[in-house]
């Protein structure tokens, strides 16, 4: 009964949260929508018994990710009040307008038509059955870092230190040319 | 000697190594980079004289030892094959000591900086790989790709007419070697019809040795010696480079163009592969067809002297002047070569080598001057003088110059003489005629000089020469190494004649067959 | 019943919706919210097939590798999206032509 | 005793490690420098003075000579090449005497330019070049090879280029240089072809194995260039001479070397530089003889003795008299060559290098003294000079020595040889007609010489100073060890008693010393048939000479005439000395009554060969031949033509021309493309380029967006075919 509860409550949050993300007219409020919407997610992998992912899922996007775009959003606003910048397009860049909401529309159909067609696929091979009870993922994830997938587990350690570094070199001020 | 070295690859790579230290080091840190190459150069200097430690002065032809051999193209017989003989041991070491030296006279270069350095030191392996070729592929291959440097170190870092000089050079270059891509192609197709050789080949060694005497060749309806066709073909490409005479004309543009250092290596290095080419492949692979032309080689030659001296007594720039030098000073060599004596290709040889330091040195006093006037007029087109007193303004700078002034003018005692000497000697008997007229020319050679040192030197100080300054230790640095070489050689020449006397030896007894 | 498919679905939403943003916003913010969006869309899946077919950790690790993923991709992206207002003055999308030249 | 090469190397190896050292030490310890220069010269002196002792007191005898080789470099190579080069170091009766001369000429320089010299700003470098100078001049007298010899004669081309070209402020010493360089190289560039001659036909090119060819007849039947072969070389090594000692036509630098410093002048018109070519042609006169040369050089000598000693005659120049009155004088050694007289040619070379040089350093000495306060230069001018005599005594007495003697008044060497050179010619004229004109010539010069040279005497150290100011500011000679004492040596020698033997002309006898002829006793024609039966030394060998023994020749100038014959000559020869008194007499006189008593006015001289003294005063306008006619107007406006076709013509339109070529075809290629391509196919191929040109242009419009659908639609489309 819980588990419904949560299994919905959580997958309206997401939905919900996307849709707004997509609709929304506001980059501030788009952001914020994404917030409820990954936090959402997270209830789902509660549902899905993947305690640690949930909150991995919490801690890495809500807590940094989406941080560091709302910081992204204030950092890109301008510091004068022209709204249009030296090459003569809008500094604050438009949320889209109905030419664009229309292309995407119909792009989303075409994704809608292929993915629902795998779904529907898919969904007649998965064996029925009872599904195993919930226990606790973090020391078996743990373990597998360090045994199977240590290999991948370094590469995303070194590829994190690289984007680290990358994010820094790149954004750092410098004289700009031209 | 017994074994294998890997020298030979390593001299070659060297630069190369340079080449991608430079590229990873910011292009913001220019000291770097010239202490990068220069400790490259010195390096791949070091390596050389390792190289002539090693090498062993009796061993006509290639040295065994040194061999470098793997296949490369094998569907096309196409080798990556590398050897050194006494003929192109100095050459080498020539290249690999004015290339440090022309790192050092680069220092002061500020336009881009990286760029120039790591086409410098790219420059510096093909030029290794044109001397170091067995494979007459692997000659063309690096023959062309020294074009590709020496088009943008001309080309962007030259004086005001740059391009043109540099459009001019590759343009003028690269139509010679295509008739030495021809005469390549038609003897791979050739050769495996030679029972000697028989199997196609780009081997320089195997094709060597006047195999293709006998054939003749179809063309316009006409029956033409094979051989005699294809040594013109070559002669040609390689004419170009030497300059010989109707092909000249590059010479003086790029040398007025091109920066201090990139006119050394030009002078000092990049001429000497045209009769380099001669003796590696146009006389071995065709004997017959050289003695055939030999008399045309020796007038030509003589052309070469005679008309570069007198075109460069009239030379108000001095660049130009030493420019027009080189192609009278390439003249004896071309002499050397068409007498096939011992006396007369032994000393060709040893002249390219001094000609080398010599005229490097010339080249490098001008840029030094050059960094310190900004033009070199002698006598400027409206009249009046460039320079006048310079004796009393730059003691120092004087007494080089005097010095490498005598030694490119064949002062006994100081390098050029012997290897003058050693080719008039040669020649006389075969073109009594030809010597006594190609003594002329080194009569005019001796006037232009001196009169250019006149005319720049002495006097009273002019008012715009008061502000220069003597050379500084950087730059006697840099010349003193070539002040060594240009006396001990013109005193001890044997460290050079021995190591090459066999292999010319050698060739000279491979031509005499056919005598 | 809680299934698969009910996974699927949300995960089908979530990508359109992602697909959608892309598309249709012209901030480039915007368009990596987008990016976010299918990123974990994507996650979703693996989760629920290992929960429901494989029942073992791997699809657990493939979501954090994406996770992982996501956060490298936010900060260098975002790092790029500020380089490019300092440089442009702009985070218009179709400013950033420099390749059609 | 055998030389070592201990006792024979320090001669060219003194001065030698003094110049090195100098290089590196003379600007910092110049007094140290200048010390060792002249200790090197000293050294020199000393072990060739050992060698003439040798000689000249009778150990050694005519023919004995010391060869030593040591391989230079080589060509060898198994079964193709023999070929060496050798050096090597040959010491006979002619060169004991040379190296006296020379190292005791260089020393005396040396010392006298410590006190020209002082204070100079370059005085340190003006060693190192006499050095270097010295060194050059022993080396070829040292040479056993002719291609050794060109080497050195080579150095000491350089030297004389960097000596003459010292005051590098002025611009004149800028061209003297050059065309002393300039010059001599053209006598230098026909001397190698002589050697490339010699060498490929002998095969070796030292002395002795070029002796020992003429006397087997190598050259016999060979030709070259349309000449025989002897005459080819011998004429081409004689340029060589012609070069480096000034003869006509190439004199002309001579003259102009002046601008060196004094000493300079001392040494290149002394010891050095010019006596190399005469002493080339002495060691060549086998091959001069076979060449069939000797009247050609006969003339070319008497003309330039003439020649020059006119030229000389109307010179205000103090130094510049003393410098035709070299090329005169080297004439009449060339005169002598010419004319067969080889002994008195030598003891001509060696007596005038001594008085010469002396001249030159008495010379420098009154300049030195004279110095003019408006101009703070050096006075050179005679007309500015005059009563010197009270002021500078010695010098005075020094320079009157010298000019008795080179006058050819009796009891001065002057006498000794060139009365013997004239002796001979006179003799050759007896026996041919073509010898009267040198025989006519050399009498009419020594005329001359007497009359220029007491002219200079008159005007210098005679009369009432002409120039007051000048004079009241000439310090009275203050006697100083190092510009006298040289001064005093070389008058002392310019006795003719030291080269004849007698110094009273044989009438007085001193009791208890022996006159012995000992110049004409050692010095005689290399005699080739000594050499007939020689074998060439293997190269790289070392000849100790200890297998020969030569006895020592008797003095008999006669011995190859017959006894009517020698009659003759002694005839002709004592006439020839009584008339070279007699000339040499009216020659001071005439001097004497136009400059000292004045009673004959030599501008009514001028005044009556107006046209003449032009001529002399421009030097027969051979400057302005060579210079304004053969260079100005001829090689270099060729030059300028010739490099202006080449960049203008033939770069221009030869090489740059083939891009019109190129042109050309473009247009016709451009032509087929715009008429026949382009107008027939221009609906089908051209419309439907520009078709897919619009299209692509679509897709290429630099939006990420765009992009990402085109990606979207076809990933969709691969999935749907999946799937």
């Amino acid at each position: 009964m819980f588990d419904n509860f949560l299994f919905i409550s959580s997958a309206a949050l997401t939905v919900c949260g996307a849709l707004a993300v997509v609709l929304s007219p506001n980059l501030m409020h788009a952001c914020t929508y994404l917030l409820t919407s990954l936090i959402g997610v997270s209830g789902l992998y509660v549902t899905l018994s993947a305690d640690f992912l949930a909150a991995t899922q919490l801690v890495v996007y809500v807590g940094g990710v989406v941080i560091l775009m709302l910081f992204a959003i204030m950092l890109t606003g301008g510091n004068d009040n022209k709204s249009v910048n030296k090459f003569g397009i809008e500094k604050i860049a438009p949320m889209g307008n109905i030419k664009t909401f229309t292309l995407a529309g119909l792009s989303a159909l075409l994704m809608a038509l292929v993915i629902s067609k795998i779904i529907v696929n898919v969904t007649k091979a998965v064996p029925k059955g009872e599904l195993p009870p919930f226990s606790s993922t973090v020391e078996k994830i743990g373990e597998l870092l360090i045994t199977d997938h240590v290999l991948a587990f370094e590469i995303s350690s070194v590829l994190l230190l690289g984007a680290l570094i990358g994010a820094a070199l790149i954004a750092r001020p410098r004289k700009i040319e031209s | 000697m017994n074994g294998h070295s890997n020298l030979l690859n390593l001299i070659l790579w060297m630069p190369m190594l340079g080449v991608l230290a430079i590229l990873l080091i910011p292009k913001t840190k220019e000291n770097w980079i010239r202490y990068t190459a220069l400790f490259n150069t010195i390096i791949t200097f070091a390596l050389t004289i390792v190289l002539y430690m090693k090498f062993d002065p009796t061993v006509p032809g290639m040295q065994q030892y040194f061999n470098v051999f793997h296949p490369w193209i094998s569907q096309f017989n196409i080798n990556y094959s590398l050897g050194v003989d006494g003929i192109s041991l100095p050459m080498i070491v020539l290249t690999s000591l004015l290339f440090s030296l022309c790192i050092l006279c680069s220092w002061t270069i500020s336009k881009s900086v990286k760029g120039y350095f790591a086409l410098f030191l790219f420059l510096q392996s093909s030029v290794f790989g044109v001397f170091m070729s067995l494979d007459f592929f692997l000659f063309y291959v690096y023959w062309e790709v020294m074009l590709i440097p020496m088009f943008f170190l001309i080309g962007i870092w030259g004086g005001e007419n740059r391009e043109y000089a540099a459009v001019k050079f590759f343009l003028y270059t690269f139509f010679g070697s295509v008739l030495m891509l021809v005469g390549m192609v038609a003897l791979y197709f050739v050769s495996a019809d030679n029972p000697d050789i028989g199997t196609n080949t780009f081997d320089i060694l195997a094709m060597s040795g006047g195999k293709f005497t006998d054939l003749s060749l179809r063309l316009f309806g006409m029956d033409i010696s094979f051989s005699k066709f294809f040594f013109v073909m070559m002669f040609i490409g390689f004419a170009i480079k030497v300059p010989v005479f109707p092909f000249h004309t590059w010479l003086p543009h790029a040398h007025v163009q091109a920066p201090t250092a990139i006119s050394v290596i030009l002078a000092g290095v990049l001429l000497k592969m045209g009769t380099y080419g001669f003796l590696r492949i146009a006389f071995p692979i065709f004997p017959q067809a050289s003695v055939h032309f030999a008399d045309c080689i020796a007038w030509l030659g003589l052309i070469n002297v005679v008309y570069g001296a007198l075109c460069a007594m009239a030379q108000t720039d001095v660049k130009k002047l030493i420019a027009y030098s080189s192609v009278s000073h390439m003249g004896f060599v071309m002499l050397g070569l068409a007498a096939m004596t011992v006396q007369g290709m032994n000393g060709a040889v040893l002249q390219m080598f001094n000609h080398g330091t010599s005229t490097a040195m010339m080249f490098l006093l001008v840029g030094i001057l050059y960094e310190r006037s900004h033009h070199r007029w002698i006598v400027r087109p409206d009249g009046t003088k460039g320079f006048g007193g310079l004796y009393t303004q730059l003691p120092k700078y004087s007494i080089v110059f005097i010095i490498a002034m005598f030694a490119s003018m064949g002062l006994p005692g100081l390098s050029g003489f012997i290897s003058e000497a050693l080719i008039f000697l040669g020649i006389y008997e075969k073109y009594t005629t030809i010597t006594v007229l190609a003594l002329f020319g080194l009569l005019i050679g001796a006037a232009y000089l001196l009169w250019m040192f006149k005319r720049m030197f002495f006097g009273e100080v002019i008012e715009e020469c008061k502000s220069y300054t003597d050379m500084n230790a950087r730059e006697i640095f840099y010349m003193s190494p070539l002040i060594v070489a240009v006396v001990v050689f013109g005193i001890y020449p044997t460290p050079i004649l021995d190591v090459m006397k066999v292999s010319v030896g050698n060739l000279v007894s491979l031509l005499a067959k056919f005598n | 019943m809680i299934t698969l498919s009910s996974y699927l679905a949300i995960s089908f939403l979530l990508f359109v919706c992602g697909i959608a943003v892309m598309i249709a916003r012209k901030n480039i913010i915007a368009i990596l919210l987008g990016v976010e969006l299918i990123l974990n869309s994507c996650a979703i899946n693996f989760v629920a097939y290992t929960r429901f077919v494989n029942n073992n950790l791997d699809g657990h690790i493939m979501s954090l590798f994406i996770i992982i993923i996501a956060a490298a991709e936010a900060a260098v992206g975002l790092a790029i999206v500020i380089r490019f207002f300092q440089i442009r003055e702009s985070i218009h999308i179709d400013d950033a032509t420099q390749l059609l030249q | 005793m055998e030389y070592t090469l201990g006792s024979i190397l320090p001669i060219l190896l003194g001065p030698f490690l003094a110049f090195v050292v100098n290089i590196f030490i003379v600007k910092k310890w110049t007094k140290l420098g200048v010390f060792l220069s002249c200790f090197g010269m000293f050294v020199s002196l000393f072990y060739s003075f050992r060698i003439f002792k040798d000689f000249v007191f009778g150990k050694y005898s005519t023919g004995y000579y010391v060869h030593k080789v040591f391989p230079w470099f080589d060509l060898k190579a198994a079964g193709v090449s023999n070929f060496a080069v050798d050096m090597g170091i040959y010491l006979d009766n002619m060169s004991a005497v040379m190296l006296f001369m020379v190292a005791g000429c260089a020393f005396l320089i040396h010392i006298f330019s410590t006190y020209y010299m002082a204070g100079d700003a370059r005085y340190g470098r003006f060693f190192v070049y006499l050095s270097l100078f010295t060194t050059g001049m022993l080396g070829l007298v040292l040479s056993d090879n002719l291609l050794s010899v060109f080497i050195f004669w080579e150095l000491m081309g350089f030297c004389s280029y960097s000596l003459i070209g010292f005051y590098y402020e002025k611009e004149g010493a800028g061209n003297a240089s050059m065309k002393a360089f300039m010059t001599t190289r053209i006598g230098d560039v026909f001397f190698l072809v002589g050697i490339l001659a010699i060498w490929t036909t002998v095969g070796s090119v030292r002395f002795v194995d070029i002796y020992a060819a003429i006397a087997d007849g190598s050259f016999n039947g060979l030709y070259a260039v349309g000449l025989p072969l002897a005459t080819f070389a011998a004429l081409s090594v004689f340029m060589g001479t012609i070069g480096k000692s000034a003869q006509f036509p190439l004199q002309v630098w001579l003259p102009d070397a002046m601008w060196g410093p004094t000493p300079c002048s001392a040494l290149i018109h002394a010891a050095t530089m010019v006596a190399a070519g005469v002493y080339l042609s002495l060691r060549m006169y086998p091959l001069m003889e076979l060449g069939g040369i000797t009247t050609f050089i006969a003339y070319i000598g008497a003309i330039t003795a003439f020649g020059a000693a006119t030229i000389a005659l109307v010179q205000t120049d103090i130094k510049a008299v003393l410098a035709y009155s070299t090329i005169s004088q080297l004439g009449y050694m060339v005169l002598g060559i010419g004319v067969g007289a080889y002994n008195a040619a030598f003891m001509h070379l060696i007596t005038h290098a001594v008085f010469k040089a002396c001249l030159f350093l008495a010379a420098g000495s009154v300049i030195h003294s004279l110095h003019d306060h408006h101009t703070h230069g050096h006075v050179q001018e005679m007309p500015r000079m005059g009563g010197l005599r009270k002021k500078m005594p010695l010098t005075f007495i020094a320079m009157l020595c010298c000019t008795f003697a080179i006058a050819g008044f009796p009891l001065f060497s002057g006498f000794v040889s060139k009365d013997r050179i004239l002796g001979d010619a006179l003799v050759m004229a007896t026996q041919s007609k073509a010898y009267w004109i040198p025989a006519f010539l050399g009498f009419t010069a020594a005329l001359l010489t007497a009359f220029y040279m007491f002219r200079m005497m008159f005007l210098t150290f005679f009369g009432e100073p002409r120039d007051k100011d000048l004079y009241d500011h000439t310090h009275v000679e203050k006697l100083s060890w190092n510009r006298n004492l040289p001064l005093l040596i070389l008058t002392v020698f310019t006795l003719g008693g030291w080269y004849s033997g007698h110094f009273f002309g044989g009438w007085v006898k001193i009791p208890g010393v022996e006159h012995k002829e000992w110049f004409a006793t050692l010095i005689e024609k290399p005699r080739v048939e000594n050499f007939k039966a020689y074998k060439s030394l293997p190269f790289g060998s070392v000849d100790t000479g200890a297998d020969r023994v030569f006895e020592e020749s008797q003095f008999n100038p006669d011995k190859y005439f017959t006894e009517k014959e020698a009659h003759h000559v002694h005839l002709v020869h004592a006439i020839g000395a009584w008339a070279s008194i007699a000339i040499a007499l009216a020659g001071w006189f005439i001097a004497f009554m136009m400059y000292s008593r004045g009673a004959w006015n030599p501008g009514r001289w001028v005044n009556a060969f107006s046209g003449w003294y032009r001529a002399l005063q421009n030097k027969y306008y051979f400057d302005d031949l060579y210079v304004k006619g053969i260079l100005q107007k001829g090689l270099l406006p060729f030059n300028n033509l010739l490099s202006r076709f080449d960049m203008g013509v033939f770069d221009r339109y030869a090489v740059d021309g083939w891009e019109a070529v190129n042109r050309f075809f473009y247009r016709i290629a451009k032509w087929v493309d715009d008429v026949i391509v382009d107008s027939v196919g221009v609906d089908g191929t051209g419309a439907s380029v520009r078709f897919f040109n619009v299209i692509l242009r679509t897709f290429q419009n630099g939006k990420i967006q765009f992009y990402f659908i085109i990606f979207l639609v076809v990933m969709v489309g691969y999935i749907w075919k999946l799937v």
